[in-house]
């Protein structure tokens, strides 16, 4: 690990209680990120990267929430041990988190000034005037126009590309050490795309604070990214600095997954590398390891046991008993 | 806005016509005679024709539409044979008992549901959350007269606490009356009460699934402040219009409340009236049950377009 | 073609806790069989004759011979409920059932023609829900004079926009569905789109809704018959015979509270019944 | 619009499948306002060819296709269907064409019947159609399945919502081809699957389309995707097209300056490492219900002159078999 990270999470297990039986979301999940650097946590829908992110954030209620193991260390505390009352004095203000869906993420009978004011008097007891002048800061420091009169808007009179900078402005409020973008441009247009990951990566450098940018496109992480983790059925498979990592993916699901997406540079009808089937079910996954089933690559030894964690220079990991060599993307 | 509104009020105006066109047709198309009703079966042809006559039965149908239009517009609605004073005066006189039901009973019943749906949602299945949901079945499975008479069997014949029927006007003191309406108040909020519980619980456990409220919680709301600040807003919008459509179920309750507990107000006139066969009686009491009904609903329309700034907006930027 | 999609369907889930019937399910089916049963071969059960009255047997406790006691005019308690019950369990059944059928066709035209069709429908509707339901239901009642088939004809009149607006809101949403698109793409005519694609798709959800409004038709009928405006005397109404024996109320509480029980089983039967179905049925449509 | 435009768009050699002319598409909307959702747009399909119709939300482009297929019918303009123009059909005639083009749609889920078993969903454009027992028909509906990569024997009594997403949208393509359609036009097909089940749909279509010689309009908001299926790329802006060309060359030598900027807004995984976001254009669609006068991109285009405000661009050529409505375009 590395020393100082602000956030060292090792092994992490989130298990979910549902009808159907207990799916293991997040099942040994370990990751450093260190103060100001921006991690990159790529993979498919439910492969966990969401839950990981609201484990971070101690947002699954505890009736869901199987706690099965692991710790969280945010600047030396393990989240897993504080209370829900400690947690909600971190939230927001320490760790902020913006989601996915802009359109419905705010509040639709509150006008947007107001939603950035409530944070910054609920963490440092602003008066409502100071708050109010606050958030109108705020929302021109994301780069909306007219921000007086944007404040007094509500959700509905902005559009999506909007919204998305107003939950940026509640989530810089409070000038929070790290910062969760939980697929933050998914439900957007590519312009605008374009436009959100800037201002996030602007705001990041200004401020110094640590991102956790999560995604299914691995382009955007190669645009935002310092390092990146990819996961895969509830565990990271691979990490490594973001350039290395895509220009020589190790492990074959990472190669699959760039293979399959068409990319702009490739010539017309250039024929697709589909993965074949899909992710496993995370009630009960297969024993060895979880891609064996799918991937082109699989021996024996990886159908029966879960892979081990290979360590090379760079910070470079990747969990996979048979990895490609170097250069084979 | 000046337009949207306009064409609300026209809609509003046709609905009212609408209204008195079914009041008028009810009585005029229902088989049987309403002179020989009146007079009884004893009446001679001779006295039948006159009261027919009396009664403007002899005109063709819109004539006598039209008529009694007028009438009723100029605040006329006949005359109670019976109680020899005009139907609108009876009408007035015993409305302010019925009102005093009806908000009494809107008043216990949101009382309740407020408190309890919002905890059950926040708690959904949990213990409590299941036996108030058991309970709001039980209670929705209840006949009114029959939770009246419950209530009448412990708080009046078995405890002694509240009389069984009779009543004390507002004029006597407050206390005095409320001590002979607590009862029908409570039959009636507790009759409406579940529908509210139900629906406010269930449309606040949809709010609190929203992604709005997850983003309330990672700035680190503490959970009283996300239920009452962000989630019941949203979650009250239905609520609101069924407190307004409910008055309709209220106003049949309040009949069979004021039937039951002695009550003198508008459901008991027009519970006498159809006795008597006072089909003027019934008729007024029909007309203006349903036009204040209507009322209702168009200012409960009016309310919700301020309380959601989503329609609000719409409005005015139509 | 080269691709061969190795995916393989999953098993149907959640198979396990459907095929279990709880609690909440199978005694109110139970009692509503039961009652079912008990009214349409009232004439056969070993009880004591409905309309004899006897003088000398007025307001008795229950005991052997009147399970339920007897009343004012000292007749069987509980076997005028069961004549009650089945004036309930007909009323109720019949105007839903006439409700269902109107209101639902309305509701399915309206929401699949919209326009004008749909305007006009809906304006009768509102027509009809410009007036508190049961006043109306007393209004009509009481012009009309009382009999069977006039209570079940107006209860079912007030259910005809209940029905008609759920209709026409599932309808509305079922249209803007993708697989409608298809079917017209397809050329498939109105009419087999209605009835093939949209209606299969309509008839749980009304089922459920179906099942608690039976309920409220019975609350209802009790409603006017406590009013004496249902089926007229002598055939006994649950809701009349607690009108009838209310004064007695002190002295001979089973001759209100038993056709009270009656009611009150049978309603809540229903409602929890229907309640579950709805339940299920969600639960369904959220996990397509 | 002048006849040498209209050509122009056309690809040079091959018989003409669909001819869009002119074709709008406006809305009313509650409160009496008219929302123009497609402003006049004319494109043409040749047979055997793939055109990629491609653009930002509320751009007009799934209006367009189901515009196109009568799904309801154009406000105005002319759809002309292998020489046989749409409007003039009566509904009768209109159903009996249908067959000709099929639709593939967005959401794998809600289009299909899920009341219905895949057999039926995959039979019923045969039993509309008539004509083939039930013996018939059910040896299509396997031949179909096993095209699209469903195994019949597994997926045959099954329901929608016992098969994955992917599975779906290849339920929804077999349904699409059995009546052997002439034009497939898919809107978003692929935009709610992951990645990887994405690449298994494209190339499902790419096979489909050499074994049934189907000429195809495939609707998109993502541009690799676009790029890797067409043979011709129409972009489209408020209800505009401001560009067409061959998916090669429009990628290479974009002219308009909303298509390089929407090239440039795409990130990609293999070179932008630390990317600096230089190229992003601000601002967002503006409302169709109010579009900017003259061309609709000036708003937000760096290279707008007081031109752009008064005079409405219109296609003209920009290289071979390439259009482009801009005054200013890049070359």
């Amino acid at each position: 690990m590395t020393a100082g990270a602000l956030l060292s999470i090792r092994g992490l297990k989130s298990y979910l209680r549902t009808p159907r039986g207990l799916v293991r979301a997040v099942d040994g999940v370990s990751v450093d990120l260190a103060a100001g650097r921006t991690l990159g946590l790529v993979g498919e829908s439910g492969c966990g990267k969401s839950i990981l992110a609201r484990s971070i954030m101690g947002l699954i209620a505890d009736a869901v929430l199987d706690k099965a193991g692991g710790q969280i260390l945010f600047d030396g505390r393990d989240l897993r041990g504080l209370s829900e009352k400690e947690m909600r004095r971190l939230r927001g203000r320490e760790i902020a988190m913006i989601f996915q869906d802009p359109m419905t993420s705010l509040n639709p009978v509150m006008r947007v000034g107001d939603q950035i004011g409530q944070v910054l008097r609920l963490h440092f007891g602003s008066s409502k005037a100071e708050a109010q002048r606050r958030a109108v800061e705020l929302l021109a420091s994301v780069g909306i126009p007219s921000p007086e009169r944007r404040a007094r808007s509500f959700p509905h009179e902005l559009s999506g590309g909007m919204r998305q900078r107003v939950m940026i402005a509640i989530a810089l409020a409070c000038d929070p050490k790290l910062l969760i973008a939980d697929e933050p441009t998914t439900a957007l247009d590519v312009t605008v795309q374009a436009q959100i990951l800037r201002l996030l990566r602007e705001q990041r450098e200004k401020r110094g604070m640590a991102l956790i940018l999560i995604t299914h496109n691995l382009g955007v992480v190669a645009g935002v990214a310092d390092e990146v983790a990819v996961m895969y059925a509830g565990r990271i498979v691979e990490h490594g600095q973001t350039a290395d990592l895509l220009r020589a993916p190790r492990m074959p699901y990472t190669a699959a997954l760039m293979q399959s997406a068409p990319r702009l540079a490739d010539p017309p009808h250039t024929r697709l590398q589909a993965i074949q089937g899909r992710p496993p079910m995370l009630i009960d996954p297969p024993a060895g390891c979880r891609f064996a089933p799918r991937c082109t690559r699989a021996a024996e030894i990886c159908r029966r046991e879960p892979a081990e964690t290979t360590e090379a220079s760079g910070e470079r990991r990747w969990t996979c008993w048979r990895p490609l060599e170097v250069g084979h993307a | 806005m000046a337009a949207k509104l306009l064409r609300q009020l026209g809609a509003l105006a046709g609905i009212l016509l609408a209204v008195s066109l079914v009041a008028f047709l009810l009585m005029n198309l229902a088989p049987g005679d309403p002179a020989l009703a009146i007079l009884g079966e004893t009446a001679t042809v001779e006295s039948i024709a006159a009261m027919r006559a009396r009664l403007g039965l002899d005109l063709p149908l819109s004539e006598r539409y039209l008529d009694w239009l007028g009438n009723v517009l100029r605040g006329d609605l006949g005359q109670s044979f019976r109680a020899n004073e005009p139907v609108l005066g009876a009408i007035l006189g015993r409305f302010p008992v019925t009102l005093e039901l009806l908000i009494g009973a809107q008043v216990v019943a949101l009382g309740l549901a407020l408190p309890v749906g919002i905890y059950t949602a926040y708690r959904a299945r949990g213990l409590a959350d299941r036996s108030a949901l058991a309970a709001a079945l039980a209670l929705i499975s209840t006949p009114p007269f029959l939770i009246g008479i419950i209530l009448i069997y412990v708080f009046a014949l078995q405890i002694n606490l509240f009389p069984a029927t009779g009543y004390v006007p507002l004029s006597e003191g407050v206390w005095r009356n409320l001590h002979t309406m607590l009862l029908p108040i409570l039959t009636l909020g507790l009759f409406e009460f579940p529908l509210y519980m139900r629906l406010l619980r269930s449309d606040m456990i949809q709010t609190l699934q929203q992604n709005f409220i997850s983003l309330a919680r990672a700035i680190g709301l503490p959970p009283w402040r996300i239920l009452l600040g962000h989630a019941l807003r949203p979650s009250s919008f239905s609520l609101i219009t069924v407190v307004g459509i409910n008055m309709g179920r209220l106003i049949g309750g309040a009949v069979i409340v004021e039937v039951l507990f002695g009550l003198p107000g508008i459901g008991q006139l027009l519970v006498d009236g159809i006795y008597q066969r006072e089909y003027l009686v019934v008729q007024g009491v029909v007309l203006f049950v349903g036009v204040f009904f209507v009322l209702i609903n168009f200012a409960v329309d009016v309310l919700y377009v301020m309380l959601d700034p989503r329609v609000r907006i719409d409005h005015a930027s139509r | 073609m080269t691709t061969q999609a190795a995916e393989t369907p999953v098993a149907a889930p959640a198979a396990v806790r459907r095929s279990r019937l709880s609690l909440s399910v199978s005694l109110p089916v139970l009692w509503l069989g039961a009652a079912a049963l008990a009214t349409i071969f009232s004439a056969y059960l070993p009880m004591p004759d409905p309309f004899r009255q006897s003088l000398l047997r007025t307001l008795q406790s229950p005991s052997p011979t009147n399970l339920f006691g007897t009343d004012s005019l000292g007749r069987d308690v509980l076997a005028r409920s069961i004549l009650g019950l089945r004036v309930s369990l007909v009323v109720g059944l019949g105007s839903v059932l006439f409700g269902f059928a109107l209101g639902g066709a309305l509701g399915l035209v309206s929401g699949f023609f919209r326009g004008r069709v749909d305007f006009w429908i809906s304006a009768a509707m509102t027509l009809i829900l410009s007036f508190p339901p049961l006043v109306l239901a007393i209004a009509i009642m009481s012009y009309a004079g009382p009999s069977l088939g006039l209570v079940i004809f107006t209860l079912g009149l007030l259910f005809v926009p209940a029905f008609a607006r759920i209709t026409r809101a599932n309808t509305l949403s079922l249209a803007d569905r993708e697989f409608v698109l298809a079917a017209r793409a397809m050329g498939m005519r109105n009419g087999r789109i209605l009835l093939q694609e949209i209606l299969p798709n309509l008839v749980a959800p009304l089922i459920a809704y179906g099942m608690l409004m039976v309920a409220v038709a019975i609350i209802g009928e009790a409603a006017l018959s406590f009013l004496g405006l249902s089926v007229p005397p002598p055939q006994p109404t649950l809701g009349g015979m607690v009108a009838a024996e209310r004064a007695n109320l002190l002295d001979a509480p089973w001759a209100v509270f038993g056709p009270s029980l009656f009611l009150f089983l049978t309603v809540l039967s229903l409602n929890v019944a229907g309640d579950q179905l709805q339940r299920r049925i969600d639960q369904r449509e959220a996990a397509l | 619009m002048p006849d040498q435009t209209l050509s122009s768009v056309a690809p040079q050699s091959d018989a003409t499948v669909l001819e869009v002319q002119d074709l709008t598409k406006t809305f009313a909307l509650a409160g009496g306002q008219r929302l123009q959702a497609v402003a006049g747009i004319s494109f043409q399909i040749a047979a055997g060819e793939t055109l990629g119709l491609v653009g930002e939300s509320g751009c007009g482009k799934t209006t367009v296709g189901r515009a196109l297929m009568a799904l309801p019918p154009p406000s105005s303009g002319e759809v002309i269907l292998e020489g046989t123009p749409l409007s003039r059909l009566s509904a009768a005639e209109l159903r009996a064409i249908r067959p000709r083009m099929q639709m593939v749609f967005q959401d794998p889920i809600s289009s299909l019947n899920p009341k219905r078993t895949i057999a039926d969903i995959v039979a019923a454009p045969l039993v509309v159609a008539g004509g083939l027992n039930r013996r018939q028909r059910d040896e299509r509906v396997r031949e179909m399945l096993d095209a699209v990569g469903l195994d019949p024997g597994t997926v045959w009594d099954r329901r929608p919502h016992e098969l994955s997403g992917g599975q779906c949208q290849r339920v929804s393509v077999a349904r699409a081809l059995i009546l052997n359609p002439r034009l497939l036009v898919c809107d978003e097909p692929v935009s709610s699957l992951d990645v990887s089940v994405q690449a298994q749909i494209l190339n499902l279509l790419e096979d489909a389309k050499a074994r049934f010689g189907l000429t195809m309009l495939f609707i998109a908001h993502d541009l690799a995707v676009v790029k890797n299926i067409s043979d011709r790329v129409a972009v489209m802006y408020l209800g505009k097209i401001c560009e067409v060309a061959p998916a090669a060359r429009l990628y290479s030598q974009a002219a308009h300056p909303y298509t390089v900027a929407l090239l440039a807004s795409v990130p990609d995984p293999g070179t932008d490492f630390g990317r600096r976001f230089a190229r992003v254009i601000e601002g967002e669609i503006p409302s169709p219900l109010d579009p900017p006068s003259g061309c609709r991109f000036r708003t937000r285009c760096p290279k707008a002159t007081a031109q752009c405000a008064v005079e409405e661009p219109r296609l003209r050529p920009a290289g071979e078999n390439h259009v482009v409505a801009c005054h200013h375009p890049e070359h």
